[in-house]
């Protein structure tokens, strides 16, 4: 029996259920990366990207245990596999063009360790999505990531220039923001439904 | 023989134009019919709700710039305007402890916070009502009746609820003619809604004194004619289309552009400068994408109206809008590349 | 250079005795180095399971846990691990950990660990406990990595009850599940949605703020007598 | 059972990714030298590009590579020089301190204005606009451009809107020096006490209108002072501080109190001739 | 320390050793979480199914004991009731007697904010759905999480009709869900003020649910009944 | 719509349209002006090299005799502007507020001033480079503000052509007539200037722009055009900054001037119409300039008008003279839209002065405004002549971000008209701004070591 189109999974993940507005997951690099529009966009395609190649292995995973019968070892294959694999990545990023691994700066080994991609990873099995609804899912997750993170950004090089109160400087603006934009996302809500 | 020690100072010696109060006083003026419309439809809690949303925005911003001493915090004007349009975004009804605490939200988190005047990311009038809504979502969808023969000399229970307590409710509700839309597939006849004969929020009944503040604005060249105009043709040619397409599910345009709080969005809350693109190109794809934006949240979101949410999105997008949208400085471009 | 570095020299079971080392790595994660409320690490967990204070509480054990009991791992194992695979086993070390509390949470109670939602295999993931496995634990011997893990731990629960408590009274008019107060009170629902979450962290971050800068504009800067030229 | 089944799976992963990142490791790994990481923590972390670099990374670049030596950073303590040489295996370059000094005395108590500004309050504006009507074209403007250009909070206006720097504070950064656009400020040993507090080039005493402190070019400081420590060059006087000779006998004649002695305790001392330095009638208000 | 102690590290660490760190510390890990899992799992176990049954007992009013059936797309057959990973299952509900009291069926669909996951309980006598319980939502507290706790939203659920037509194939009246206070039939439920998109939801999610399951379960009704 | 757009004069986007107060003084035919006790000339009157004197303290000047040479290509010689005696060389107060090197010189009273001549150049019988030497040696410079040595300006660089010459007449700034004057009583000259111009610059013709607010100088010169000469009159729309030569050439060619570049990247050379009548005036004597036409106006001015002012003339002589009243508070030179204001009376006016204008205090056009941050109006954008995005630079600026500002916003294009400054709401200083910002970029660039 399903319910959900691959349409409105992918419509859930990245606005009515954004991952970083609503769920909270990855919020470390939306506060951290979020500064400058350039980087961030950059993050968020490095996110996008890992988010497939994650997705893509823990369904692998997740078919693996089921087989082996241990869904026990499932947290712990799941990140050391996503963990290694984005590692390679990183590697290949930090050989092939470091300029990008210079402005990602130390949040590459945090994507690594980045609660939304394991989060994604987590909720695709919890869904118990198939192969492709778990693309689209990875998909839509990492484009609302990048999404949330992109507007961060723009507001955020927009308020490097405003006279902001010397007590909202720093983390409290950037979060405060992120209400904001929390609030207007909830606007989405009901989408597709 | 000439006594004075001379004043300088750089060029232009001169200067035109309006100044910044001049233009938000002329606003807080476009307004105030639609105001007193606003109360004239829901009588004595309209009045009290208005009264309480300007004082709540009013002390908030004098207070918070005193204590940074910013000078004269309230002498621009610009406060007043985000304590009317914050009051006229509310239903009429709200209990008014709801409706300061929105104030302060507005002016604070809205505003100050992001260094007053000229730097608020986001609407703050928006803000307020996006955090009341978001905090008490059944108060602010429970709408009342409009003309209710009573309206001048009772004061609705629900709105002098205790601070802290859930309102009750002691008089007729209505229903918006977006719920009815939404929920019943019923549409209201466009001449009503125009007149604002409707229920909904106090200041967005009548479309018509909105539209006569803003052209007088536009006139004034005190408002960027751009947001409104593409915002509304926007919605107004999706929602033809569809209609066009299938009567039975899709509203008609003129239901669409006359219903909600679509004129009072478009005509005073997308307007606000400081949180919209800057150049003209850059205002009128602000207006579309808003437009869209709240073709969609009404037509197949769960919301029955999305303007606030709608607005609040262009604003967040409008740093992108600006940075993409630049204008082609004079002597650039193709045909001028210096070989 | 005088000062050894600290801690490189400690022995594998040595405790330093009489210089206040240890003390020192616990005070630091309640206050000066606070992993939510100075670094502002790991907030996934802190903004997404503190509505309310129930959860916050069970979420800052159950990091509190595997906080310490990584730190202790992996520095004991810190000169077994080579630096090229230190990250990937920091994270089986931590996985193993998190794996423990989360059928440790479902046996003591399903409710909070459906609460909690997805939250508890997440610790894996919190910065803060990789962060502490690879800038401390790594470094420095069992008994101050422990020290630290737990000064951190404390620090992160006592810092996601803060959030707790206000998200909960406010939001839903009640703490740690017991009503406060009538009926007709009106919760504020979004404290209890995400935004809240933003807006209940900022709005402590902006106290501590006040807080820091009218304590330095209480006690202007001493300095010699400034001689001007 | 169970056991074995972990076992194999866990095992089965955990050496099938040991592998890949093994080889990942020979294959893609990027070598940079650590110590360039450690030195850059050893620096203050300014980027105040009082080094002659962009910033401390950069520096700290140059030091590993030999190409700059510790005492270029002004900012850092003397101890922190140190380490950083010792851990380098350097000499640390010895470097006297510096400090900002000001060519003006001309505050609003003894110079006068010739025409108000009004605009942008900063000095760089002020004096794009006529000058900035101070009645001394070389004074300074008194509008801080200096003081907000100094990160290390060692320059403040005086009550005569003088800017006044803290000889302890300030690390020599050269900031001020580049912010201030009448060239007033720059950086000097702090054993140099003899100082012209002067810029004016007018000579003869209708200068002393402009501003009572003022150098009139009398040349008397550079008569009295020991071994042609002082020529007069372009109607100012010139001290050689290349053989620097600390002694006060050039300030004891000047009539206007041009010259100065940088007391440590003191401040700025002028000599018994100079005229009390209050003029009558002075605004105290801020010359806008 | 002086230049020689800091050097560019080389590879001199030996493969083999890293090789053995990692695969050593996966073993102990795996060892450490086998432990743990075995030592848990009976208790997990038992929570969980006494959840599920509190959530069945609670739909079927008068069940006492339950059986898991799995419906493989031809047949019913009877499932071991501490199996979870199991796809397409439903329970029956037995009173005292053993008698069939009802069907407990588990179904989900998108609600206001995200997917709502509920447990109902099928009357395949009456042709009703007689009970209703929330597994899961993240509907808006004080709005949509009123499907949970709202006792006039229950009381829809005492007696909803839900009877196929001749053919067998759908349901005679799709359940539907009408505006609060204009409930009229007995296939529809009244919904929520102020949350009527999550009532809605929840009509269309049981729609759905039994729309395809109950022309199964009355083709199948012999084989739950038999076992 | 169309047909009113073909219909309008022609003109360029954006600008403004500040109030032109030209009425007091636009019918005042020019006059002349008695000598001031003491003349100050400063030696660097133009943009370039300063002039390297070649007289001594004490020496007695004609009129008219060479005081200062060029000092290379990009300088002009300077010439007493009366005859009388060298007081001194030495340090003179200029408009920057800085001392410059000058030179003071006292008139003979009574003198008839009679003005020496120089070898004549005839338009029929030299080539260009002996017209573009006789312009500098007369050292003449742009008098429409820039004071841009016009014989550099002439010399077209290798490897360009100008087709067209424009001569500017627009005078956009508010309150000066100058031009309009020149206009209408100096035809001949500006005729024969047109024609000394043509031949140094090759150009195949020339346009003179007028702003419709001068209906009578375009038909008096249409009136004067020779049937020999391709010189035609064409009338612009009436807007500020029209006179700036991108906008002229824009609105009269279509032709945009590259960013960076200058009129004769795309074939054009443009002189201002009193320079034009400067050089017919001056080249057919073999003389140099020694006195040019200035406005004086204002509120603050009992005698308005136009006068030939010798170059050199205090400003404070000028004021008595033209009976400013006493408590005057603004002094500008130039206009009130690109003009400076000057702090101190005992400056002279030079070459590239175009007109006086003083305000009393209650006059004054822009007192003690509030400044409000920028509320993203985008009045400025909408008048920017140039297209940038005032807002953007000035919020950068505030903020010092400088760089930014010449990366990403085009900052050194802006040509500092003041549009924006003149429409903001907020008034919000931008440029002055844009000055500052520009200024440290330059010294940046020039104290960086290398590139
Ligand atoms: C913050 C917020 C949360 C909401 N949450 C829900 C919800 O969980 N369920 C729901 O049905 N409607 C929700 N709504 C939607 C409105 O309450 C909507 O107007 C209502 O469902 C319409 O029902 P009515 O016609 O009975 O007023 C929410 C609205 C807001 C602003
Ligand atoms: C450094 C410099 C070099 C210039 N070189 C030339 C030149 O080679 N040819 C030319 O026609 N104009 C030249 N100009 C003059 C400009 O085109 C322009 O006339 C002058 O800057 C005054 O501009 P304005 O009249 O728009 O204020 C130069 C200007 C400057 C500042
Ligand atoms: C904003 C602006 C306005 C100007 N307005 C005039 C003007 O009204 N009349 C004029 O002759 N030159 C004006 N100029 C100067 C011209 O750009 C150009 O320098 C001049 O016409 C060249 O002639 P000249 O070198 O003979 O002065 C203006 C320049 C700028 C930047
Ligand atoms: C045309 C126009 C529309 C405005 N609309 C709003 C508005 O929707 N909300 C608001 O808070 N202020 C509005 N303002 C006022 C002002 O811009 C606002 O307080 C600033 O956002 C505060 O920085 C408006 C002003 C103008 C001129
Ligand atoms: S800015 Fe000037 S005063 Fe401040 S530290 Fe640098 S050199 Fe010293
Ligand atoms: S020293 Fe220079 S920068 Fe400092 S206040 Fe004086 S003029 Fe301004
Ligand atoms: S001053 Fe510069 S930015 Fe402003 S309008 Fe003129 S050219 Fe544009
Ligand atoms: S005109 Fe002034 S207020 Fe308006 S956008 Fe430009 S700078 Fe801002
Ligand atoms: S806790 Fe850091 S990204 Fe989630």
């Amino acid at each position: 029996m399903k319910t959900e189109s691959l349409w409105f999974i992918f419509l859930n993940a990245s606005l009515i259920n954004n991952f970083v507005l609503a769920y909270f997951l990855g919020i470390c690099p939306f506060l951290g990366v979020s500064g400058k529009l350039s980087t961030a966009f950059r993050m968020g395609m490095a996110v996008i990207f890992v988010m497939l190649i994650s997705s893509m292995a823990a369904y692998g995973i997740h078919a693996f245990l089921i087989w082996v019968d241990a869904p026990f070892l499932q947290l712990i294959s799941y990140i050391v596999v996503i963990a290694s694999t984005v590692q390679l990545v990183e590697m290949f990023i930090k050989r092939f063009s470091p300029s990008l691994f210079k402005a990602l700066g130390i949040f590459l080994p945090l994507i690594t360790t980045n609660c939304a991609i394991l989060g994604l990873a987590l909720f695709q099995t919890n869904k118990g999505y198939n192969f492709i609804e778990s693309f689209v899912f990875a998909l839509g997750a990492g484009i609302g990531f990048t999404l949330a993170l992109v507007l961060m950004a723009g507001l955020r090089e927009k308020l490097d220039f405003a006279e902001i109160p010397l007590i909202a400087k720093g983390v409290a603006l950037t979060l405060l923001v992120g209400g904001i934009l929390s609030l207007t996302f909830m606007g989405f809500a009901g989408l597709g439904g | 023989m000439f006594k004075k020690t001379l004043h300088i100072g750089t060029s232009p010696h001169i200067i035109g134009g309006s100044s910044t109060d001049q233009i938000m006083r002329n606003v807080v003026f476009a307004l105030l019919p639609v105001a007193a419309f606003a109360v004239y439809t829901f009588g004595l809690s309209a009045l009290l709700l208005l009264i309480t949303a300007l004082a709540s925005c009013l002390l908030t911003e004098y207070f918070l710039n005193r204590w940074i001493d910013k000078s004269s915090p309230l002498s621009d004007w610009s406060v007043t305007i985000t304590g009317l349009l914050y009051g006229l975004t509310l239903p009429p009804h709200l209990p008014l402890w709801m409706v300061f605490v929105g104030g302060v939200i507005a002016v604070a988190l809205g505003k100050f916070i992001f260094g007053g005047l000229g730097y608020n990311v986001f609407n703050p009038a928006l803000v307020g009502r996006a955090f009341i809504q978001a905090a008490f979502p059944v108060a602010i969808t429970t709408w009342m009746a409009p003309f209710l023969p009573d309206r001048f000399s009772h004061i609705p229970g629900s709105t002098l609820t205790l601070p802290f307590l859930k309102p009750v409710y002691d008089i007729t509700s209505g229903a918006t003619p977006l719920s009815l839309m939404k929920f019943e597939h019923h549409t209201t006849d466009t001449y009503n809604l125009l007149m604002g004969m409707t229920s909904g929020s106090t200041g967005e009944t009548s479309a018509l004194l909105i539209l006569l503040g803003g052209l007088y604005l536009i006139a004034r060249k005190m408002m960027n004619w751009r947001i409104p105009v593409a915002l509304l043709g926007t919605v107004y040619l999706i929602s033809t289309v569809l209609h066009w397409s299938n009567p039975d599910i899709y509203p008609g345009g003129l239901f669409m552009l006359f219903s909600g709080g679509l004129m009072l969005g478009a005509v005073f809350m997308a307007t606000d400068m400081v949180a919209s693109p800057i150049t003209p190109l850059g205002a009128t794809v602000y207006g579309i994408i808003i437009g869209i934006m709240i073709y969609v949240i009404r037509v197949w979101g769960g919301l029955p109206e999305g303007v606030m949410y709608a607005i609040l999105f262009g604003n967040a997008v409008s740093p992108h809008i600006d940075n993409f949208i630049r204008p082609r400085v004079y002597g650039t471009g193709k045909q001028w590349s210096k070989s | 250079m005088e000062s050894k570095p600290k801690g490189k020299l400690a022995g594998f079971f040595h405790f330093p005795q009489g210089d206040g080392l240890s003390t020192d790595e616990f005070i630091k994660g309640l206050w000066r180095e606070n992993p939510v409320l100075v670094q502002v690490l790991g907030m996934c967990p802190t903004l997404a399971v503190t509505n309310s204070a129930i959860n916050a509480m069970a979420m800052g054990l159950a990091t509190l846990f595997v906080l310490v009991m990584s730190n202790i791992l992996v520095s004991s194992l810190r000169n077994v691990i080579p630096k090229q695979v230190r990250i990937a086993t920091y994270i089986l070390i931590i996985a193993t950990f998190v794996t423990v509390a989360d059928y440790v949470i479902q046996a003591i109670s399903l409710d909070v660990h459906k609460a909690l939602g997805a939250f508890i295999p997440l610790i894996v993931v919190n910065c803060i406990i990789l962060g502490r496995a690879e800038a401390f634990a790594s470094k420095n011997g069992v008994w101050a990595s422990f020290m630290d893990g737990l000064g951190m731990g404390v620090g992160f629960t006592y810092a996601l009850l803060l959030l707790g408590f206000i998200r909960e009274i406010l939001g839903s008019g009640s703490l740690f599940g017991i009503s406060l107060f009538a009926d007709s009170f009106q919760d504020w629902v979004i404290m209890i949605l995400p935004s809240g979450g933003f807006f209940a962290l900022a709005g402590w971050l902006l106290l501590f703020n006040g807080l820091k800068l009218r304590k330095k504009q209480a006690q202007p800067e001493q300095t010699r007598e400034e001689v001007l030229i | 059972m169970l056991i074995l089944t972990a076992l194999g799976a866990l095992g089965g992963l955990t050496v099938v990714l040991a592998l890949l990142l093994i080889i990942a490791n020979r294959k893609l790994q990027v070598v940079e030298d650590p110590r360039i990481d450690i030195v850059e923590d050893m620096l203050p972390h300014a980027n105040c590009g009082a080094c002659g670099y962009p910033g401390c990374r950069p520096f700290a670049e140059a030091l590993v590579h030999g190409d700059a030596l510790p005492g270029k950073c002004t900012v850092s303590s003397d101890e922190g020089r140190q380490n950083i040489a010792s851990f380098l295996g350097v000499d640390v370059g010895a470097q006297e301190k510096m400090v900002a000094r000001l060519a003006c005395g001309g505050g609003i108590n003894v110079a006068r204005n010739r025409a108000r500004y009004q605009g942008l309050q900063s000095c760089e504006a002020a004096s794009l606009v006529s000058g900035g009507g101070k009645e001394c074209f070389w004074g300074c403007l008194g509008l801080g451009d200096c003081v907000d250009a100094c990160d290390f909070d060692a320059i403040h206006l005086d009550a005569f809107h003088l800017p006044r720097v803290s000889e302890d504070k300030c690390t020599a950064c050269g900031d001020c020096v580049v912010a201030c656009p009448k060239d007033l400020l720059s950086l000097h040993p702090v054993s140099h006490r003899l100082w012209i507090n002067c810029k004016n080039l007018e000579a003869g005493d209708e200068i002393l209108e402009e501003c009572r402190v003022a150098c009139t070019a009398c040349s008397r400081c550079a008569m009295d002072a020991p071994d042609n420590l002082i020529t007069m060059k372009e109607n100012l006087p010139v001290i050689d501080y290349s053989r620097y000779i600390d002694t006060t006998k050039p300030i004891e004649r000047c009539p206007t109190g041009a010259i100065v002695y940088l007391d440590p305790k003191k401040g700025k001392v002028s000599g018994p001739k100079a005229k009390p330095v209050i003029r009558k009638g002075a605004r105290t208000e801020a010359p806008t | 320390m002086t230049v020689d102690t800091i050097q560019p590290e080389k590879k001199e660490v030996g493969s083999f050793k890293m090789f053995q760190a990692m695969v050593g510390i996966g073993i102990i890990c795996a060892l450490a979480i086998v432990v743990t899992y075995q030592t848990t799992l009976p208790v997990i176990t038992k929570n969980k199914a006494e959840a599920l049954e509190k959530a069945i007992y609670k739909v079927l009013p008068g069940a006492q004991t339950r059986k898991n059936f799995q419906w493989d797309g031809q047949k019913f057959s009877e499932a071991d009731p501490s199996d979870h990973s199991l796809k397409d299952v439903i329970y029956t509900g037995l009173d005292a007697n053993g008698a069939m009291v009802g069907i407990a069926i588990e179904a989900r669909g998108q609600g206001f904010q995200d997917a709502i996951q509920v447990l109902y309980g099928f009357d395949p006598e009456k042709q009703a759905i007689i009970g209703f319980y929330v597994l899961d939502s993240r509907e808006t507290p004080g709005l949509g999480d009123k499907i949970v706790s709202d006792a006039a939203f229950q009381e829809n659920f005492k007696a909803l009709t839900a009877r196929l037509d001749e053919s067998g194939k759908k349901l005679e009246h799709d359940i539907q869900t009408v505006k609060h206070g204009t409930k009229s039939k007995p296939w529809e439920i009244d919904a929520i003020t102020g949350a009527t998109i999550s009532s809605k939801a929840v009509g269309n999610i049981l729609n759905h649910s039994a729309q395809y399951w109950a022309p199964i379960i009355k083709a199948h009704i012999d084989e739950l009944r038999t076992h | 719509m169309l047909f009113d757009l073909l219909k309008k004069n022609p003109t360029f986007r954006h600008g403004i349209h500040p109030p032109q107060f030209k009425e007091d003084t636009r019918d005042k035919p020019i006059r002349h002006f008695p000598f001031a006790p003491v003349m100050i000339i400063p030696l660097a009157q133009h943009i370039g090299k300063p002039s390297v004197p070649v007289v001594s303290e004490g020496q007695e000047v004609t009129r008219g005799q060479m005081l200062a040479r060029a000092d290379g290509f990009v300088s002009v010689p300077m010439h007493a502007p009366a005859s009388g005696v060298i007081k001194k060389i030495g340090r003179v107060p200029s408009i920057s507020g800085k001392m410059v090197p000058g030179i003071f010189l006292e008139p003979f009273p009574g003198s008839s001033q009679e003005v020496l001549e120089g070898k004549p150049v005839k338009v029929e019988t030299s080539t260009p480079e002996e017209i573009i030497n006789a312009i500098q040696n007369a050292g003449i410079v742009g008098l429409g503000g820039a004071a841009f040595p016009t014989h550099v300006k002439l010399k077209i660089p290798e490897g360009k052509h100008a087709d067209t010459l424009i001569i500017n007449g627009a005078e956009c700034e508010p309150y000066l007539t100058t031009d309009h004057r020149v206009m209408l009583e100096q035809a001949p000259d500006i005729i024969q200037g047109v024609r000394y111009l043509l031949k140094a610059t090759g150009a195949a013709r020339a346009i003179i722009g007028i702003e419709s607010n001068k209906p009578d100088a375009a038909e008096n010169l249409r009136n004067h055009l020779p049937p020999d000469l391709p010189l035609s009159v064409q009338v612009v729309e009436v807007k500020y900054p029209q006179g700036a030569e991108k906008m002229l050439i824009t609105a009269i060619l279509g032709r945009e001037v590259p960013s960076g570049g200058l009129p004769i990247d795309v074939h054009t050379v443009v002189v201002n119409v009193a320079t034009t009548a400067e050089i017919g005036r001056l080249l057919p004597h073999g003389r140099g300039i020694q006195e040019r036409v200035i406005t004086i106006t204002g509120p603050g001015i009992k005698k308005k008008g136009n006068y030939w002012i010798p170059i050199g003339t205090p400003l404070r002589y000028i004021l008595e003279q033209a009976g400013a009243e006493e408590d005057i508070d603004r002094v500008f030179m130039g206009g009130p839209m690109m003009g400076t204001a000057v702090s101190s009376l005992d400056i002279p006016i030079t070459k590239g002065t175009s007109g006086i204008v003083a305000f009393r205090e209650e006059e004054a056009r822009k007192k003690d405004v509030k400044i409000y941050p920028c509320i993203h109006c985008g009045a400025c954008v909408d008048a920017c002549p140039l297209f940038l995005n005032p807002s953007k630079l000035g919020i950068l600026a505030k903020f010092k971000d400088y760089h930014t500002m010449a990366s990403d916003y085009n900052l050194m294009d802006c040509f500092e008209c003041g549009s924006c400054t003149y429409v903001c709401p907020s008034h919000i200083p931008l440029v002055q701004y844009f000055r500052i910002s520009k200024l440290v970029l330059r010294n940046e660039k020039a104290k960086a070591p290398h590139v």
